[in-house]
């Protein structure tokens, strides 16, 4: 039963508020028609599937509704940060211990106004 | 005297107030305070239960949660049964009716223990593996008798009268377990001002203080206990929770902690003020930090008989005296393994019962309590043990010999103490449960000789549950762990000042687990490692011999730890006797893994108020009332209550759902009808970008969709598999709004925010519900322009309001927007008001339809008035491998749109531009009587042999009031191809039901009546 | 191999048990073997018996990262039915029950396969439709399958509420009779045992690390207790799989995520069949020693910590109260969680990969328990023929790039 | 017509004359269910406030808060889960999420105000919606309310993370509302009308041992 801080609502939420989505940072190919069956084919239903860091698409579906990524470790359950759509992990297999701040978390929207601006690269 | 083994004074029972109860039809008499077991031992009852595999005779071993025998059928009514319950964790109540759960025709007298006699020996672990085999038929027999074996208690046949809920609970400290280390760390973490919880599993609050010898600051213990509890409640930030067990630890400290609030009251709950208690609640806990002060269970020693009634754990026989004022014998032999159990022997002695001797496996036992126990001229046997026990259905002697425990084997001759109670002391084991929960594996301490708990983050552990046994130590430790739990919260907490407690010095304990017997262990008298499941140390030693080396093997193989107690007392030992016979170390064989629940909970508390009428919410619409009161019937559609259709009464008989079905049907193809469409999921679109939105979720074109007019549309998946579809109308340039179906409702809305958040969030545009805003009425039929022409201002005539317009305008003096589409083919008007005004508009339609008798249809009817016009219902016509393609509605495919919208790529996969896939038709039954089974499947070949070459299925099917003739939709391969052919349905009769492929739109195929 | 009768039994009784043989042996790896089976599971370990029994190929080595038979074959619940909707898939669970019937023998092991009979309930008018479709499906695909109504399902099972009362009443079912339970332990240990028999290795407590590819063939792998060749190499790694895929670079359609089932204590014989809910969502038995025998849903996250969420739990036994009100007061004992490797369509992965020489069988989902024999079955005929039996052939992994999915969802919401 | 165009975006008056009779999303639960009477012990008091003007707000928090405030007379709630009234506690402003808020006024009132805000925002984006017929407000007052809410929904309902000024969108039994905290004494729940039976029967159910009573 996670106990998740939803990035929107900076504060953390029981898990029954949340609903998974799946594997993170998977953006839709730019241009669909040029892509060989195989490329669609891995698109839609090939995945990482990681045992240990891994981030993941969870929606606040019972909440403000927005969409966000976790960084979670898939063997401990551990959440080691949330962030929001646009936005690049701090954490992840290649620095578990969290890259250095000048390159993580580069885009820290703090106010709603940059909300918007702050979801460009979300197909990142 | 009826008690014969209550001692005249001491415990913490209420002599004043006597309470009656009945354990296996026979009536006996116990104290307030009492648990049942307490009360059994006080009548002298030895025999409580017969063992699951063998019926051997079984009593009372412990005094709490690790019991593993005297589980009892609880329940004077047969509603009010409950199964399994641990007669050492129920509370005394008047009227108590309990029964044991094994043993027939009564426990005393056991028919089946002549077979765990005689057949025992050829029940060794895995016989069951090894046997019934032969013949191969006969094992549903075999099965059945070895069924009847099965179970020990039984489930009521009745439907619980009692209620449970749930708490949702949150704090910054969680503390388990209210023995001296919960209790020194609830108390500091409190005055820090920190919201605490502090939960124990027991009657009363105060652990092991509560059966104490030991002085804090120079009072009895439990005078300790008692000051801290009543500060703790009137702290407005502690939450006290007697009777409740943390029973699962579940991740980032979610705990679960079972409150039995009226289990000591009654069998059923007490009802205060009209309103019946809830029996028992599930506090649902998110602590910010969790405090494990869970103590330790005893280890009983494994040797031969030791589960003849008589055999107790040391510190059961001392909870018993100083908790209950019970004796549970006469004459007492001790054996044990280390200091802390002389306090049983100690008790006893105080108790003015005769203890026979302290047998120590210990050459050289000197620790104080040894010298106190010396002292009061008490025998104490060297470097020995009890290597059986004597007696039948009560313990008569015990066996006793010197031993080399770490060679395993007796060095001495044996010796034969009469004695009527043996209690034995293996040493300790922390209650790991908890923290073993989250994944954590914990790790064997040589000194201790237990396994401590590993911890994850966010959770400590204090006392005897991390193998700080001593009390001034245990105290301590409960206040500095409290104090780095609040730490970690960034909070500071000073530890309080424990009391003052005398330190006894204690003599280092030896590792004892099985004792060895002059036999080999196969040969030996049963030596029971778990009780409840049989199983002996010669189980274990037999599995490692036959290559189970794991210790998840072992316990799999001799079902070890299975039981309701989950191998509290046996896990250790068994592990200890694993290790033994593979010459390996307890570490190196493994740890044991625990699982919720640390003791058995009622599904009733889990389900809490989730069940009856609030199973799962049932969503109506504005009309529901009016759907009620007259007579529909209903369809479960997602959690919707939608009519399905509405009986009349005809002749005093109530119609037949074909009879309604039909009725409906001609009156909405002759005259009028209405149906609540409300349920349709509503979308409201705004903004700049909406129109290019919709190009890219729908397959169809809306670049040129004008304000005023509504447009049907497909949804795919990027997988080219339809998902939902629904019309959409224009209400302004930058305006729309978007219908679903009622179960795809939520799905499509949370659809459109996943591209729009994920992959577009530069569109201009946003999405918002209006479900439940607007209430839906569709009036269709030849005659619906003429109804709503009454009540209506909007100008109705076709060349002004035409089909797939909307307008505004007042209908009934309402204020609604109407839409001119039809899902029945005939002309229809779908009415949206504001739903507070629904029922206004739905009812002066009725007024002014009476003329033309409007007749209120249901889903029912709906499906049929579709199919007939060969309008797919998404979810029943597709199944998620239907593409648009495979439905013909090319119509509504914009291949030349500029942006590859969702789906299209997919659809050039090869197997999905195969010509042959399953594609949507109809079928006309040869026999208009006929009407298809929906989910048949069609053939060529009606006599093919089976398997059979299967085309498709028929997806919908209902008989035609219109059309005089059954009719179908169905899917079948390359079936656009196969207009005209006949084909067949084969039943389960044996019959095949002759059909024709036709085109699946069977009235008004040019769409005429619609258009009117 | 020492026969087990129930003459021999008592014969060991006789001798205080005291010459009972190991049921496997514990060797040493050998450098090089015709295949190598990872993953010593049920699946696996049926893979070793019928490559070793029906193709003669016995130099054979199953490698176990833990103990055998510890991963998902330890924590299903026990289900074993073969009333799945589309060909592809009936005639691969088919196929397994039909070795179901014999395998107590076939093995000389009692695995308990038990046909109690397994029942799925509809309770909206489209889990009828979906009933219906799958029934008439089987049938005539000659799986033994019908539909039974609530008069019907309450003779078979009394204690169910069948009642108009309940949120969600119970219009019908699916019945399959010859579905049923069967004893999962003893399904990987007589596996393990008649393999072992036949001269298989199976090296527990051995965790492979690495595959050794050239020339995009495989030819060996690195373990925790060395290297070992082979050019034949299957992975039956349920779970893990993912993860072994990686090892071999590769990515598989397919992602694991926990499942979890419960047990009740043990009660008196009161339910003898299983009795399946798609739709309120919960599916219940009643094991020989007396455990009502439960299953949960699937969580929707990756996980690999054998652990779930709660709340399923919950809701399961919410779903399993509403169906049956008088085990209101029957009581929970233990919760458990597997690793189930899932598929878009809800179907297993039995293929060849880019690889060659390496194959794998996976993606079994919450279905793979009773298909143990049937998976191990064309496994070990893939394996031995270089080529996907006619059965396993559908199941390939080139399915999710061309669309050819067999998508059971429809049928099988709960596809245990 | 009842739409008025603004822009390239209709609006809409759902209003009729004040004498068309109206139900409440609460209707069949006062009509079918039982309505306890409130009594000097009831630890929770539930009342409904019936026909109030619910409105969707959608855009950046800049460029609405002006407009909020100059119609309104109420900022934009500065951080998320934050609830602003007016003066006379008749009309808030809720946080929903980063570009989403309620706007609750007296009945009648909405679709002035969404006029007015629609000319104070001219050209942004921005998106308004009434809301009003598919939800109803509720008030629970009472010592016991906030066990009843503990009972009902896992929200941390306790002062010290649910203080006076927030409001949370919230599972409840099995379904789910927007949980508001207006003042010490007060809590208010936003019900959807098709839950709202199902959520009036699991309240009056919790609040049974607390001798809930329905002030109609």
């Amino acid at each position: 039963m996670f106990y998740i801080h939803c990035p929107y609502c900076d504060e953390y939420r029981d898990e029954e508020e949340f609903a998974p989505k799946g594997q993170a940072h998977i953006a839709r190919p730019e241009d669909p028609e040029s892509c060989s069956d195989d490329q669609w084919g891995a698109y839609l239903f090939f995945r990482d599937n990681p045992r240990g860091i891994h981030h993941e698409l969870w929606v606040h579906a019972i909440g403000c509704r927005k969409f966000f990524n976790i960084t979670r470790n898939s063997a401990s359950y551990e959440i080691l940060e949330t962030y929001r759509m646009g936005e690049q992990p701090r954490f992840s297999a290649e620095h578990p211990e969290g890259k250095p701040a000048e390159q993580g978390a580069a885009v820290n929207v703090a106010d709603e106004a940059g909300m918007v601006a702050g979801q460009e690269g979300v197909k990142a | 005297m009826n008690q014969p083994n209550r001692l005249r004074q001491g415990g913490r029972i209420d002599r004043g107030r006597t309470l009656s109860f009945t354990f296996n039809g026979k009536r006996y008499q116990g104290h307030a305070g009492d648990t049942l077991a307490s009360a059994l031992l006080a009548n002298g009852v030895d025999l409580v239960n017969r063992s699951f595999k063998y019926s051997r005779p079984r009593g009372i071993v412990a005094a709490g949660a690790e019991e593993p025998n005297a589980l009892v059928q609880l329940g004077s009514t047969e509603a009010a049964q409950v199964p399994n319950v641990r007669a050492t964790q129920q509370a005394l109540f008047e009227g108590l009716t309990a029964q044991s759960t094994n043993g027939w025709p009564n426990v005393q007298r056991d028919v089946m223990s002549l077979v765990g006699k005689l057949g025992g020996r050829f029940m060794p672990p895995g016989f069951y593996y090894k046997t019934f085999m032969a013949p191969a038929s006969m094992w549903m027999t075999y099965e059945k008798y070895i069924r009847k074996g099965a179970g020990l208690g039984r489930s009521p046949m009745e439907n619980d009268p009692d209620r449970y809920d749930h708490l949702n609970q949150h704090c910054d400290l969680l503390v388990v377990g209210a023995g001296p280390a919960g209790l020194a760390a609830a108390l500091t973490a409190a005055r820090a001002g920190a919201r605490v919880i502090l939960c124990d599993e027991q009657e009363e609050m105060g652990g092991s203080l509560l059966a104490s010898r030991e002085l804090l600051d120079d009072q009895p213990a439990a005078q300790w206990a008692e000051q801290v509890i009543s500060e703790l409640a009137e702290n407005d930030n502690v939450t006290l929770l007697p009777r409740t067990t943390a029973n699962g630890y579940h991740d980032h400290n979610f705990v679960t902690l079972h409150e039995r609030r009226t289990e000591h009251l009654g069998e059923a709950a007490p009802t205060v003020d009209g309103v019946r208690l809830t029996r028992s609640r599930m506090h649902r806990v998110r602590a910010g930090q969790v405090l494990l002060a869970t103590g330790a269970h005893e280890r009983p020693l494994v040797y031969g008989n030791n589960d003849v009634p008589g055999n107790l754990v040391a510190g059961a026989v001392s909870t018993y005296i100083r908790r209950y004022g019970v004796v549970p014998g006469n004459k007492l032999v001790l054996s044990v393994s280390n200091d802390h159990a002389y306090r049983a022997a100690l008790d006893w002695d105080e108790a003015g019962r005769d203890v026979v001797a302290i047998v120590d496996a210990r050459r050289h036992p000197d620790g104080e309590l040894v010298e106190q126990a010396r002292a009061r001229g008490i025998r104490i046997i060297e470097g020995s043990a009890v290597l059986e026990a004597k007696g039948d259905k009560r313990v008569s002697g015990a066996r006793v010999a010197t031993i080399d425990a770490a060679a395993f084997k007796v060095t001495g001759q044996a010796e034969l103490l009469e004695c009527d109670t043996i209690a034995s002391s293996g040493g300790y084991s922390p209650v790991i449960h908890l923290a073993s929960h989250t994944g954590a594996r914990p790790t064997w301490d040589e000194e201790i000789l237990g396994f401590v708990p590993s911890l994850v983050k966010g959770v400590h552990a204090a006392g005897s549950a991390r193998g700080v046994h001593d009390l001034a130590e245990g105290l301590a430790d409960g206040a500095a762990k409290a104090s780095e739990a609040l730490a970690a919260l960034g909070k500071s907490a000073s530890a309080i000042e424990p009391p003052r407690a005398e330190t006894i010095r204690e003599g280092e304990a030896c590792a004892l687990y099985q004792v060895p017997h002059e036999k080999p262990t196969l040969r030996a008298p049963k030596q029971f490692v778990d009780m409840q499941n049989d199983v002996t140390a010669a189980a274990i030693e037999l599995a490692t011999r036959e290559g189970f080396e794991s210790i998840e093997h072992v316990k799999r193989y001799t079902a070890m730890g299975f039981g309701t107690d989950q191998g509290k007392l046996g896990n250790i030992n068994g592990m200890a006797i694993a290790a033994r016979c593979l010459g390996r170390s307890i570490p190196e064989v493994g740890t044991t893994v625990f699982r919720p629940n640390y003791t058995p909970v009622t599904f009733g508390a889990i389900v809490g108020r989730h069940c009856r009428e609030l199973f799962d919410p049932e969503r109506y619409t504005a009309l529901h009332q009016w759907h009620v009161e007259n007579g529909a019937e209903f369809e479960d559609v997602g959690q919707w209550k939608r009519p399905w259709y509405f009986p009349r009464k005809v002749n005093g008989k109530l119609e037949t759902m074909d009879e309604a079905v039909a009725r409906e049907s001609l009156a909405v193809r002759t005259g009028v009808g209405i149906l609540d469409a409300s349920t349709l999921g509503k979308i409201d679109i705004q903004g700049p970008d909406a129109r290019e939105f919709l190009g890219r979720v729908y397959t169809n074109k809306w670049a040129k969709l004008a304000p005023g007019r509504v447009r049907y549309g497909l949804m795919c998946k990027d997988d080219g598999m339809l998902m939902d579809d629904g019309t959409t109308s224009c209400l302004g340039e930058n305006h729309f709004l978007m219908t679903t179906t009622t179960g795809g409702a939520a799905g499509v809305m949370e659809w459109l925010e996943l591209w729009h958040q994920t992959e577009w969030p530069e569109l201009q545009v946003y999405f918002t519900s209006v479900t439940d805003h607007w209430a839906t009425m569709t009036v269709t039929g030849p005659d619906a322009r003429k109804l709503l022409s009454e009540i209506t201002d909007i100008d109705l005539d076709r060349e002004q309001f035409k089909f797939m317009d909307w307008r505004n305008g007042k209908v009934a003096d309402v204020p609604a927007r109407v839409f001119r589409i039809s899902f029945t083919g005939e002309l229809a008007y779908e009415i949206n008001v504001q739903a507070n005004y629904a029922m206004h508009v739905w009812k002066t339609l009725f007024e002014h339809g009476k003329k033309y008798d409007l007749t209120p249809y249901g889903t029912e009817t709906m499906h049929v008035l579709r199919a007939e016009k060969g309008l797919i219902i998404a979810g029943q016509d597709t199944d998620g491998s239907v593409t648009p393609e495979d439905l013909g509605m090319f119509w509504a495919i914009g291949y030349d749109k500029p942006f590859s919208w969702i789906g299209k790529r997919a659809l050039t996969r090869p197997d999905t531009a195969r010509k042959d896939r399953k594609q949507f038709v109809g079928l006309k039954p040869v026999d208009p009587k006929v009407v298809l089974e929906e989910g048949a499947h069609i053939v060529v070949d009606k006599d093919q042999p089976i398997p059979m070459d299967m085309l498709g299925h028929v997806t919908s099917s209902y008989y035609s009031p219109n059309l005089e003739s059954g009719f179908a939709l169905a899917v079948i391969k390359g079936g656009r191809d196969r207009m005209g052919e006949k084909l067949y349905v084969p039943m389960p009769d044996g019959q095949a039901h002759e059909v024709e492929v036709v085109s699946p739109v069977f009235i008004d195929p040019k769409g005429e009546r619609q258009h009117v | 191999m020492q026969r087990y009768s129930g003459f021999g039994l008592a014969k060991h009784a006789l001798s205080h048990h005291e010459n009972w043989q190991r049921q496997w042996r514990n060797p040493t790896p050998k450098k090089k073997y015709d295949v190598i089976v990872v993953g010593g599971g049920g699946h696996g370990l049926a893979t070793a018996y019928y490559l070793a029994k029906n193709h003669g190929i016995t130099n054979v080595a199953v490698l176990e990262k833990g103990w055998l038979g510890g991963g998902n074959t330890a924590r299903n619940t026990t289900i074993v039915r073969s009333n799945y909707l589309w060909d592809e898939s009936a005639r691969l669970y088919d196929h397994s029950l039909d070795l179901w019937k014999g395998l107590s023998q076939d093995l000389n092991y009692n695995v308990m396969f038990s046909q109690r009979g397994v029942m799925n309930l509809g309770h909206t008018l489209q889990d009828m439709r979906d009933i219906q479709r799958r029934v008439h499906a089987n049938r005539l695909n000659g799986v033994d399958s019908e539909v039974i109504y609530p008069d019907q399902i309450k003779e078979i099972v009394p204690v169910i509420d069948t009642s108009k009362r309940a949120r969600y009443p119970i219009l019908g079912a699916s019945w399959q009779k010859s579905a049923g339970v069967a004893r999962h332990d003893a399904v990987a240990w007589g596996y393990a045992r008649a393999a072992d028999a036949l001269g298989v290795d199976i090296l527990q407590n051995t965790e492979v690390t690495g595959f050794k590819i050239r020339d995009g063939q495989v030819y060996g792998v690195h373990t925790n207790r060395g290297d070992i060749e082979s050019k034949t190499i299957g992975c039956v790694t349920a779970g893990n799989s993912g993860v072994v895929a990686k090892m071999a670079g590769l990515t598989l359609p397919l992602e694991s995520h926990p499942l979890q089932a419960l047990v009740s204590e043990p009660l008196k014989p009161v339910l003898d069949t299983v009795v399946m809910s798609n739709h309120v969502h919960g599916y219940i038995s009643q094991s020989d020693k007396g455990d009502l025998v439960i299953g949960a849903g699937i969580n929707g996250y990756l996980g690999y910590g054998q652990r779930g969420s709660y709340t399923t739990v919950e809701h399961t036994l919410q779903a399993i109260v509403e169906m049956f009100p008088i085990f209101s007061r029957v009581r929970m004992n233990r919760q458990w969680g597997g690793i189930v490797d899932t598929c878009a369509d809800a179907c297993p992965i039995l293929s060849k990969t880019k690889v060659k020489g390496l194959f794998f069988n996976c993606g079994w989902g919450t279905g793979g328990f009773k298909a143990t024999p049937g998976s191990g079955h064309v496994f070990a005929a893939s394996l031995a023929k270089g080529e996907m039996h006619p059965i396993a052939a559908p199941f390939s992994i080139d399915r999710f790039n061309t669309g050819a999915l067999v998508d059971e969802h429809g049928a099988a919401g709960v596809a245990h | 017509m009842s739409d008025i165009t603004y822009g390239k975006v209709a609006t809409f008056n759902t209003h009729p004359d004040a004498s068309i009779p109206k139900e409440s999303p609460l209707s069949v639960a006062y009509n079918t269910g039982s309505v306890p009477a409130a009594t000097s012990g009831s630890g929770v008091l539930f009342k409904e406030q019936a026909f109030l003007g619910h409105l969707i707000l959608r855009g950046g928090a800049i460029v609405l808060d002006e407009a909020v405030r100059k119609v309104l007379g109420i900022s934009l709630p500065g951080q998320p889960l934050g609830l602003s009234l007016d003066e006379s506690g008749e009309r808030s402003v809720q946080w929903l999420s980063p570009d989403e808020w309620l706007v609750i006024v007296p009945g009648g009132e909405e679709l002035d105000v969404e006029q007015r805000l629609r000319d104070a925002l001219g050209d942004a984006h921005y998106a308004i919606v009434d809301v009003s017929g598919g939800q109803t407000l509720v008030s629970l007052e009472g010592e016991k309310v906030r066990e009843l809410l503990m009972k009902s929904t896992n929200y941390d309902v306790h002062p010290s993370n649910f203080p006076v000024g927030k409001a949370v969108s919230v599972v409840f039994g099995k379904s789910s509302l927007v949980l508001r905290r207006p003042g010490e004494e007060r809590y208010e729940l936003v019900l959807r009308r098709s839950f709202a039976d199902y959520l009036y029967r699991w309240i009056l159910d919790a609040g049974a041992e607390y001798g809930i009573g329905v002030q109609r």
